[in-house]
């Protein structure tokens, strides 16, 4: 029994902080939601010579053949660095759908960061993420019908950099079992989430220490300290919720699908929990677009209901319970 | 023994009231207008000031001399009932009508009154409220912009922050530090200034929603004559503090906007009812039928000659919360579609502003804590 | 319009608090639950003096004929005071019943004091309290049959003060409408909860006054006074749905049995908070028996589930908002 | 680039580990057990520990010398998950396996460890905790029960207060102050003594549940010889830490008793599925499964050479909420019938005091909010 993550796996995460931490990220962000997404493009580039890219795509395109918990490391970076772009469609979703559909042109333009993907699917994600940046749209019509696709009206989101457009099949490429492949996007989601909610904490910490009021740092006061205690709670539980149903997926355990929910509604509240905290602790000044920490606060709220909604994964859970799947 | 019990029956005057404010609204009102914080918006919620004026029914309380109806305290929530029922627009006058003018009747000057009052019923001179600075938050007495005595007036200098209203605003109102000698509380006045003045530089911010709700205020040497001191100089603490009362208290969030909300919240569960919600959408009403009776409870006891204290502070905690879970529950309902872009999302943004502005919803706790269980204040 | 209690009212309430407060009622209610209800049943003799007994008994029948909102001014008193007994039963449930039954000599029992009666009713209160003590025991088998009964099995509930028995009906007496003399007992429970809580409520602030730990009150600490404030909000708002729903049940309104319903969640809900927080600023000596506290947190963790639990109120509310009953 | 991950996978010595406490457990577990704190309900779990003891199950991770088995950490846990899964009793003997022992080995002499150790394992002796003090409460360092210096001992002096196990355990522990001129966490020692020794008082205190769980202890004139010293005179305050850590930590509160609760939760959910309290019943679950998987990580860490310090609050904070949440929900399963005694309104009872003991729930976000999150300790 060893449950958390190899020196391998931190090392990865710290080089992703290393690239993340000296890029401008919010400022990477900014211009993706204007529309412009040169900053954002060349980010994604220099993270797919990390090899984030093509974590999941197998060797033989190029890619590296990683686990789901390779993939739950990466998002959480993502999340917690708040970059924007179709990272859950085109590393986490996609690899697996492409391959059983044979894709090998575009699978090694994903490994390599030369080419990005997109991807809608009734109910988890119906509209496609930034579908008028990618260089390819793909379609689930069922759990089993991939399509080709086109980018049609676009919708606007709470997050700004998250563009979403209607898409319209054109061709069927194959018919593929869709579930896994939609597991380890829920699963990505679910560790983007658990990023940002940890970056919100730190921002919320760190502004807590040095703002100060009535004389001295809003942090002494115990009102915030409680606040902020709450939400390292929720993080550090819902933490190995995310990394458990990695490793159930990688090991195809019979509750997969049950921890997957279990790890997005966790990190789905958490993340929502230190988002209010933050802007309950930063006060007006949260509550502005020009202060980064509103970049983190509207996509926690997108990506809550993004992915399936807490609503659709607990009755999965209960259904799952129910009926007695993997039991203890 | 029989005793009498309070009753929400109306008198016959109270009814008509009622109806006439139902059918003027139903003739006039616009609906949802675009957002006032945007230039095209603040155009078109300054053109509904003008009609609601037309109808004396911007400042139903007011003196009829002012352009009001000398409404009672019932009437106002009567007519506030009314309002949101009939989804009328949001106030672009919202800080003069509620936070500067009950000011003025006070401590203004007779030539203060016959200069602002009118003039900010019917949407011609709209105003911005410039209480907080960079590093004052809600601790208000700790403000550094100072007011530096001159011929015939003041030189305003400093930096004022979440000025709402202000980036389509005409003029402001806040407090400067008349004496730089005083500390915390003292040496503070109560000055109105011309947002287009020399020397006044209006910075917009923008607002979760995308829109510039509130905006900096930078004053260099901005001079305001004597006659825009509000109340005496040196007395701004005591003038700006009547404010903050009526800022928390009654007047501020009137029960209709959350009795509205909640029925929205109904239909939108009719539309489609995730039994998995039934609590939530039942408890937002709840809240709201209870916002609304104390509302009631509160006017009787003001009208009974009684006053609203500290007790604005558990006013607030409760609709900043309650119009919070009536929002994010409406979103539960949504489902996937929350995210989308549209009046659901934009309410929502809107009540995550509630636990913070007007005094966060800490600062209450505490007045709650300290000034009505009176606990101690150490700490 | 006026919204509130009148001067009698609370000149009422006063005499109550006068009577009560110089009583032991903690005391009355230890002996109560341990089986010997002499104290009990003296301070139920005081109160009829006063008029509690009576309220809802109608003139002609030496009672009072006094009005829904006067049962919730001394139901919370009551509840503040923690007085044992089937106060519900007697005074708010029964006098309508046996109105309508004809049963002058109970009726003038009750109205005197001489008289404690209790009430079985199904899905409301499905085992009868204190029937070992009560002079006369009723059944509704239905919303309409009247019975009397016979105590049978006892039910220990974590009230102790709250003695159950099952009941079984003997000899139909009448055929009643019982719908607004159960409004009625909801009522009066929730008046009863409103009570508690407030007690629960003075009791915490005045120990975090007066305890000291780490050197000063507790009630100096930001997180004390917090939850502290936040019961005192909820008591607050759930005050004026208590009042609302006796005024509409005086009036006999369309939307009366939907504002009881409203009552009792908030008023339960209220008083639990009010319960959880008592125990959290009191700490272990708030979990023992012999400290008085632990007789009220307990009375609320009962009644929060009597007289309809939170669920079944709920339930009657969306009914009726969904059915557009007595629309605002 | 291919990375390992964590895995729940165990090796096969744990996994026969597993059944075979599984297996011995279906022989021998007697189930729910009269309240251990009544006298006939003390005698049946100190029975029961003579039981485990008899398959050298009551202390499996201690040495074999001592009556264990040399079990990991990764074992203990798969015992203990196995122990709730079958619903076996509470143990009677945890004061003393888990606050004291890791301190009679840690700290204890060899003489020390052969007197006691041994007759912990076994119900032979029953050990009470006696930390707190009338006016302590959860501040330790304010402890006024004296000892005093005397031919070949000590006298003791005071009072101790919710000391748990007390009014049926044989012996107990605590702090007194052994220099009475030092002050807060300075002049204190760690005292083992007799509960029917001459000058004892022992006042059970009955508990929410009836039961007396704890009672206050009366010390006039206590003789403890010097060999009842644990750890250096004066150096109670250190020595007592090691059990506060221990208390707060991994030890306390085994995962296998909440995954037990929500599986039981799970159960009375499908004898009456009610819509509306399925996100309570689901996010139980996950409560329960988070701790566990949590648990495993933490074990991880240890193993691998690190430490739990602050974040035993984190661990205490959560399962707190969560024994209470869970039991919470059972009660609202239930309904009208919620109120009615029975084992789900005993472990309901239970659970209220879990916030509370061991350090209130407000001092351990104190912990976190200073110890973790490094925010300032002023105020």
């Amino acid at each position: 029994m060893r449950f958390g993550r190899t020196p391998e796996q931190t090392a990865f995460a710290d080089a992703l902080d290393d690239l993340l931490g000296a890029a401008d990220t919010p400022g990477a962000a900014r211009s993706w939601a204007d529309g412009d997404p040169a900053l954002g493009l060349s980010l994604w580039q220099r993270l797919a010579e990390l090899g984030v890219a093509g974590l999941l795509v197998p060797e033989e395109y190029d890619g590296l053949g990683a686990s789901p918990v390779d993939v739950t490391v990466a998002f959480e970076r993502l999340g917690y660095h708040g970059v924007p772009g179709p990272w859950v469609e085109s590393v986490a979703v996609l690899p697996a759908l492409l391959t059983q559909a044979d894709e090998a042109k575009v699978l090694a333009g994903i490994a390599s960061g030369q080419a990005v993907a997109t991807l809608a699917a009734p109910r988890l994600t119906p509209r496609a993420l930034d579908a008028d940046v990618a260089d390819h749209a793909f379609a689930l019509t069922t759990t089993s019908a991939l399509y080709r696709a086109e980018p049609g009206d676009r919708h606007g989101s709470v997050d700004a950099t998250r563009r979403l457009f209607d898409l319209t099949p054109t061709e069927q490429i194959a018919t593929v079992d869709a579930g896994r492949s939609l597991d380890l996007g829920t699963l990505a989601c679910s560790a983007q989430l658990l990023g940002a909610g940890s970056r919100l904490l730190h921002a919320s910490v760190a502004y807590a220490k040095q703002r100060h009021q009535f004389g001295k740092p809003i942090g002494a006061q115990q009102a915030v300290k409680h606040l902020l205690a709450d939400v390292r709670v929720a993080l550090d539980f819902a933490a190995p919720l995310v990394h458990n149903a990695a490793v159930d997926l990688e090991a195809e355990a019979p509750t997969a699908a049950r921890s997957v929910s279990a790890a997005k509604v966790a990190a789905g509240d958490a993340a929502y929990l230190a988002s209010r905290t933050a802007l309950q602790v930063h006060g007006a000044i949260g509550y502005t677009r020009e202060f980064d920490l509103s970049l983190w606060i509207l996509k926690v709220r997108a990506l809550v209901g993004a992915w399936g909604t807490p609503a659709e994964h607990r009755a999965r859970i209960l259904e799952s319970l129910v009926s007695g799947e993997g039991a203890r | 023994m029989t005793f009498d019990q309070g009753t929400l029956e109306f008198t016959e005057a109270e009814e008509t009231f009622r109806l006439e404010a139902r059918d003027w609204l139903a003739a006039n009102n616009p609906g949802r207008l675009p957002s006032m914080d945007t230039a095209e918006g603040a155009a078109a919620h300054r053109d509904w000031e003008r009609t609601l004026a037309s109808g004396r029914w911007s400042v139903v309380t007011w003196p009829e001399a002012y352009g009001g109806r000398d409404a009672s305290l019932t009437e106002w929530v009567i007519f506030e009932e009314e309002y949101y029922l009939a989804g009328a627009p949001t106030r672009i006058s919202q800080n003069g009508i509620s936070l500067l003018a009950p000011i003025i009747f006070g401590h203004g000057t007779e030539e203060q009154k016959e200069r602002y009052l009118r003039d900010m019923t019917d949407g011609t001179l709209v105003w911005a409220q410039a209480w907080s600075e960079p590093e004052a938050g809600s601790d208000l007495a700790s403000l550094r912009a100072t007011a530096t005595q001159v011929e015939g007036g003041w030189k305003l200098n400093g930096q004022k922050t979440w000025s709402s209203r202000a980036p389509f605003a005409d003029r402001g109102f806040g407090l400067f530090r008349s004496d730089p000698s005083a500390e915390r509380h003292r040496g503070l006045t109560y000055f109105l200034f011309d947002l287009s003045a020399d020397g006044v530089t209006v910075r917009p911010i923008d607002q979760l929603d995308g829109t510039p709700g509130f905006a900096e205020i930078f004053f260099d040497d901005v001079f305001v004559p004597d006659e825009d001191v509000l109340g005496g100089v040196g007395d701004g603490w005591k003038v700006a503090m009547s404010t903050a009362g009526n800022e928390r208290g009654l007047s501020l969030r009137s029960p209709g906007r959350f009795c509205a909300a909640a029925d929205r919240l109904l239909d939108l569960w009719q539309t489609d009812p995730q039994p998995h919600l039934r609590d939530q959408v039942v408890d937002a009403w709840i809240g709201a039928e209870a916002y609304r009776l104390y509302t009631w409870g509160a006017v009787t006891h003001v009208e009974a000659g009684g006053s609203v204290g500290a007790e604005g502070s558990i006013n607030k905690l409760w609709w900043s919360d309650l119009d919070l879970s009536l929002h994010e529950t409406a979103l539960d309902l949504l489902g996937a579609d929350a995210e989308l872009e549209g009046p659901c999302l934009d309410d929502y943004l809107f009540s995550l502003s509630g636990p913070i502005y007007a005094g966060t919803n800490q600062i209450q706790r505490n007045i709650v804590a300290e000034r009505i269980l009176g606990l101690p204040r150490l700490g």
